[in-house]
């Protein structure tokens, strides 16, 4: 029955490999090889979402220089990305700050069951990585016109608006600079398949991230100057 | 105003754009460029696990050496030419042989990624700087680890013996510049000024002493020791930072870099520095005057290398998109 | 039970919609309202392969001058792209080169099966375009390492390749420049989750088929001439 | 050699890059973009279905005009500039007041795309064209239309009135050029070279006929008619070709473009032709010696459109890229 069938959110679960070919699992380990080598200031975790912003120019121009890490894998969900922080993809790194977007491919869950799927990363973030600004992405609109899916999202982004306000170094942030028209529409332009970006709509969405990135990172270097200055130690 | 082309000297020959060869092969970012001290040939490590040897006046290829089964981080030719030193993050240092181009010997003793391998001017040490915190020093006649340094706290990354093989340099993830007596492993300095982990490091050629004297100013002329050694180093923190290690002190700081410091060598005639960042450009350094000379876009992503020509007026550069430029100073 | 829910490739089926966000039948009518529209001299049916496509510099340096339409829909199998193409897609156009390239989603279908589905295509394309160049591209390997897709997709090009030789105006191209290396692996500098392409393997492997469409456009070009001076009209 | 800057008479200005302004707003392809007759105003059309006006000189965004449900495919001003023809992948044709940016009026009556407008000197009429394969004539007191021309065997792409208002040229997808008398509906002309789709057509002003006589060449003399009229039309073959209507033959070719041609305009002293390609570029052709003069590359992706000032020396063209660009004549 279709019930049983629809995971739990919260509970770490690896994908289902229906193709037999191992991908999911090959881009899990190349992510637990790249945390052990490189030395990340920014770590990106979610979907295709963030996945496919590696291929956009906004990346190239704004994130690349910051030292990232693209953890994304298209077509997960909150268990699945809580299953790869769980199975070590923060374990040997140190970033100043982590961003995540997930959510959207839980489409058969409820809004409260996203959410907390949501939180239950962003808990589990924290506790690998408790000196990291944590910016939890609000879930983008999708499909040409209304739908359930985009009533659904935004009443999961209300859910952890609340839920995760006022937790210490950790920020929702909407990066919608208005995909939906006074129509009620979603462009081509922006989403050719009314869900994944364009290399404008990244340009478009995604640099006032690289902004807020930049003043995190660089309040952390004047916290460490001052903390140095003050005679706290050589760091 | 600034010497015109023809008047210039070899002394202000600096590096200049368009490049004069843009060399590709590698599969993966490039660690480190190095000259041959005799022929034209320069050598490049990579990501990809292999070294290269090319031609840096025609621009050929010469030759891949394979058999690290990782990162290779660094590489360095004695003072001959004859072999090569190779480290990785595989935890071997491997030399080479560069008339057969194979390899001599591997060394094992490290317990982590090993990040940096200097030859003492002699030839017959090698030393090298892990991941594990540790610097070591190998006897190449029995492939030995004859000694082991501590003191850092965190990842060595770079390591550089000075000219007269008494000392080796190191700096670190732990924001620390050191130096050690390498005979008997005692530390003779500690620097503390960058802000966040220590890329590279080299110590100053006696041609920049006069320079660094002056760039120093009144202020340091109390304290600071005529002769140095100079060590310059280069950081996370985008900054370039002269140190005096005869009298333990900072002399003075070089900014302008907008993103990591990865790589440091003087001008020969000792007027410059060259920096490469990741910022994807080099820069050409006014010693004396402590100031941006000269700003060279050089690649298409992080600059992590350069090297200068000890007589040649060559400059060479490599970078995370995999090419390796050589570039002529006039 | 399983084999009772595998699809059959030859029959025409829109997809399931499970999100209900309506996105596959929004893109087949911008597809239809495209078709109506404009004037394109090559078309472009598939998968996500052929609408990532869109995004790569390859098409905006080569393919884009030539006056293309993508009607590429990700994750769509040979019995959707067939569907797209019985409900219209085709009609309003006369191009002169049609690239398809579909059957990797067809994951749990035999390669008998597969290529039965792209055999099926083709006729149905033939049929709404019996002036047009037909080109099917072979099923690019796919997973790290060796696996049952890679072994059967190469067995799918294979069997497509024999059925469809000879056939006028018909070509299956081979656009792989040798993506799996000697020890069997992928590198993700070319597919970075093992199966969509990174931009420079786009410009690797589809810039020789922008050769072949334009040396192909040419000749049409060259034919149009001859049968002017022949005399044989106005066209 | 060709004149020095200074010397250079009105004749001679040729638009030259970097563009004066490059106008963003519209959403979507730009189709067509055409000078007001008297202000320094000018109007585009858009596949986003508005039409916008701006001031070419400040590069200042006006107004939109909204009323259209599809693609504009075409806009005109009667030679006063008081009012707006436009027309519409939506079947249907409006007229604009230009004062109040209002739509006066709008016509129905073609079954399909709506292709082309133009005035009739008079301003009392306007002619249309269609996909539906006919023009259409309307008289526009009443809204209605008066005549319906047909001969083509396909998309009628865009139409052209004669300076003397008597003929009609059409270009259509069946790759011919005629001319039709308006008040007759007789064929006057049916032109046959172009091997694709005809894209754009535009009479020759009385200023290029000279050139035109000279370029035709002596083997032309015979036949040619000395004062045409001439008629320059541009197609998905990526040549122009001109044609003398008078004795019905065709003079010359011109080629360079290396994709479709999609407008084309004379310089007003009637020396040089300017074509918009999907090559993105425009082209300065130099009619008397029928060889492109130069070449400036106009736009990132298909430039669709263009126009020359009858007075000043300004070039403006659209482009799918979604932006319009002005360029200045010297």
């Amino acid at each position: 029955p279709m019930a049983a069938s629809i995971s739990k959110t919260t509970v770490p679960a690896a994908v289902d490999d229906p193709a037999q070919d191992g991908r999911w699992l090959s881009q899990h380990h190349r992510f637990l090889m790249e945390a052990r080598d490189k030395e990340p200031e920014v770590v990106f975790l979610g979907d295709s979402m963030i996945q496919r912003l590696q291929d956009a120019d906004v990346w190239k121009n704004l994130f690349q220089p910051m030292h990232c890490l693209n953890f994304g894998i298209g077509g997960d969900s909150t268990q699945h990305l809580l299953w790869r922080i769980v199975e070590g993809e923060l374990d040997s790194v140190r970033p100043k700050v982590i961003v995540i977007l997930i959510g959207t491919n839980n489409f058969l869950n409820s809004a409260e069951e996203v959410a907390e799927g949501i939180e239950e990363i962003v808990r589990n973030v924290r506790e690998k990585q408790p000196q990291a600004h944590i910016l939890v992405v609000e879930i983008f609109p999708r499909g040409e016109k209304d739908n359930i899916q985009r009533q659904k999202n935004a009443r999961t982004n209300e859910l952890i608006r609340n839920s995760l306000r006022g937790k210490e170094k950790v920020r929702v942030v909407n990066l919608d600079p208005g995909f939906v028209g006074e129509d009620g529409s979603i462009s081509p332009q922006d989403m050719p398949d009314y869900l994944h970006f364009s290399n404008k709509a990244y340009t478009k969405s995604f640099t006032p991230l690289a902004h807020l990135v930049t003043s995190l990172l660089e309040e952390g270097d004047q916290e460490a100057s001052v903390a140095k200055e003050s005679g706290s130690g050589d760091l | 105003g600034a010497p015109t082309r023809e008047q210039r000297k070899p002394e202000d020959w600096v590096p200049r754009g368009p490049e004069l060869h843009c060399l590709t092969g590698h599969r993966a970012s490039v660690l480190k460029v190095t000259f041959h001290p005799k022929y034209s040939l320069l050598a490049s490590c990579s990501e990809d696990a292999s070294i290269k040897i090319w031609d840096y006046e025609s621009g050929e290829y010469e030759k891949t050496l394979k058999g690290h089964t990782d990162t290779v981080q660094d590489i360095a030719f004695d003072s001959t030419g004859d072999r090569l030193a190779s480290c990785s993050a595989d935890m071997s240092i491997k030399l080479w042989d560069m008339a057969s181009y194979t390899c001599l010997r591997t060394l094992h003793g490290h317990d982590h990624n090993v990040s940096s391998v200097a030859f003492a001017p002699n030839g017959q040490r090698l030393l090298s700087s892990s991941r594990d915190k540790s610097i070591k020093v190998w006897e190449l006649s029995t492939g030995y680890c004859v000694k082991t340094i501590t003191g850092h706290t965190d990842w060595v990354r770079k390591i550089a013996v000075s000219p007269d093989g008494k000392l080796v340099a190191s700096c670190s993830n732990d924001h620390t510049v050191r130096v050690f007596l390498i005979e008997t492993r005692e530390p003779k300095g500690e620097f503390h000024g960058h802000e966040h982990v220590v890329e590279c490091l080299t110590w100053a050629p006696s041609t920049a002493h006069g320079y660094i004297v002056e760039a120093a100013g009144a202020d340091a002329a109390k304290k600071i020791s005529k002769t140095g050694p100079f060590l310059l180093s280069g950081g996370r923190d985008k900054m370039l930072r002269m140190w005096d290690v005869g009298s333990g002190t900072a002399l003075f700081v070089l900014s302008g870099h907008d993103n990591w410091v990865r790589g440091l060598v003087f001008h020969p005639f000792g007027k410059y520095i060259v920096s490469a960042s990741d910022d994807k450009t080099i820069r050409i350094w006014d010693v004396k005057n402590k100031r941006c000379h000269k700003t060279l876009d050089a690649h298409d992503h992080f600059c992590t290398t350069v090297d200068f020509h000890k007589s040649n007026p060559y400059v060479i550069t490599g970078s995370v998109d995999q090419s390796i430029k050589v570039w002529e100073c006039r």
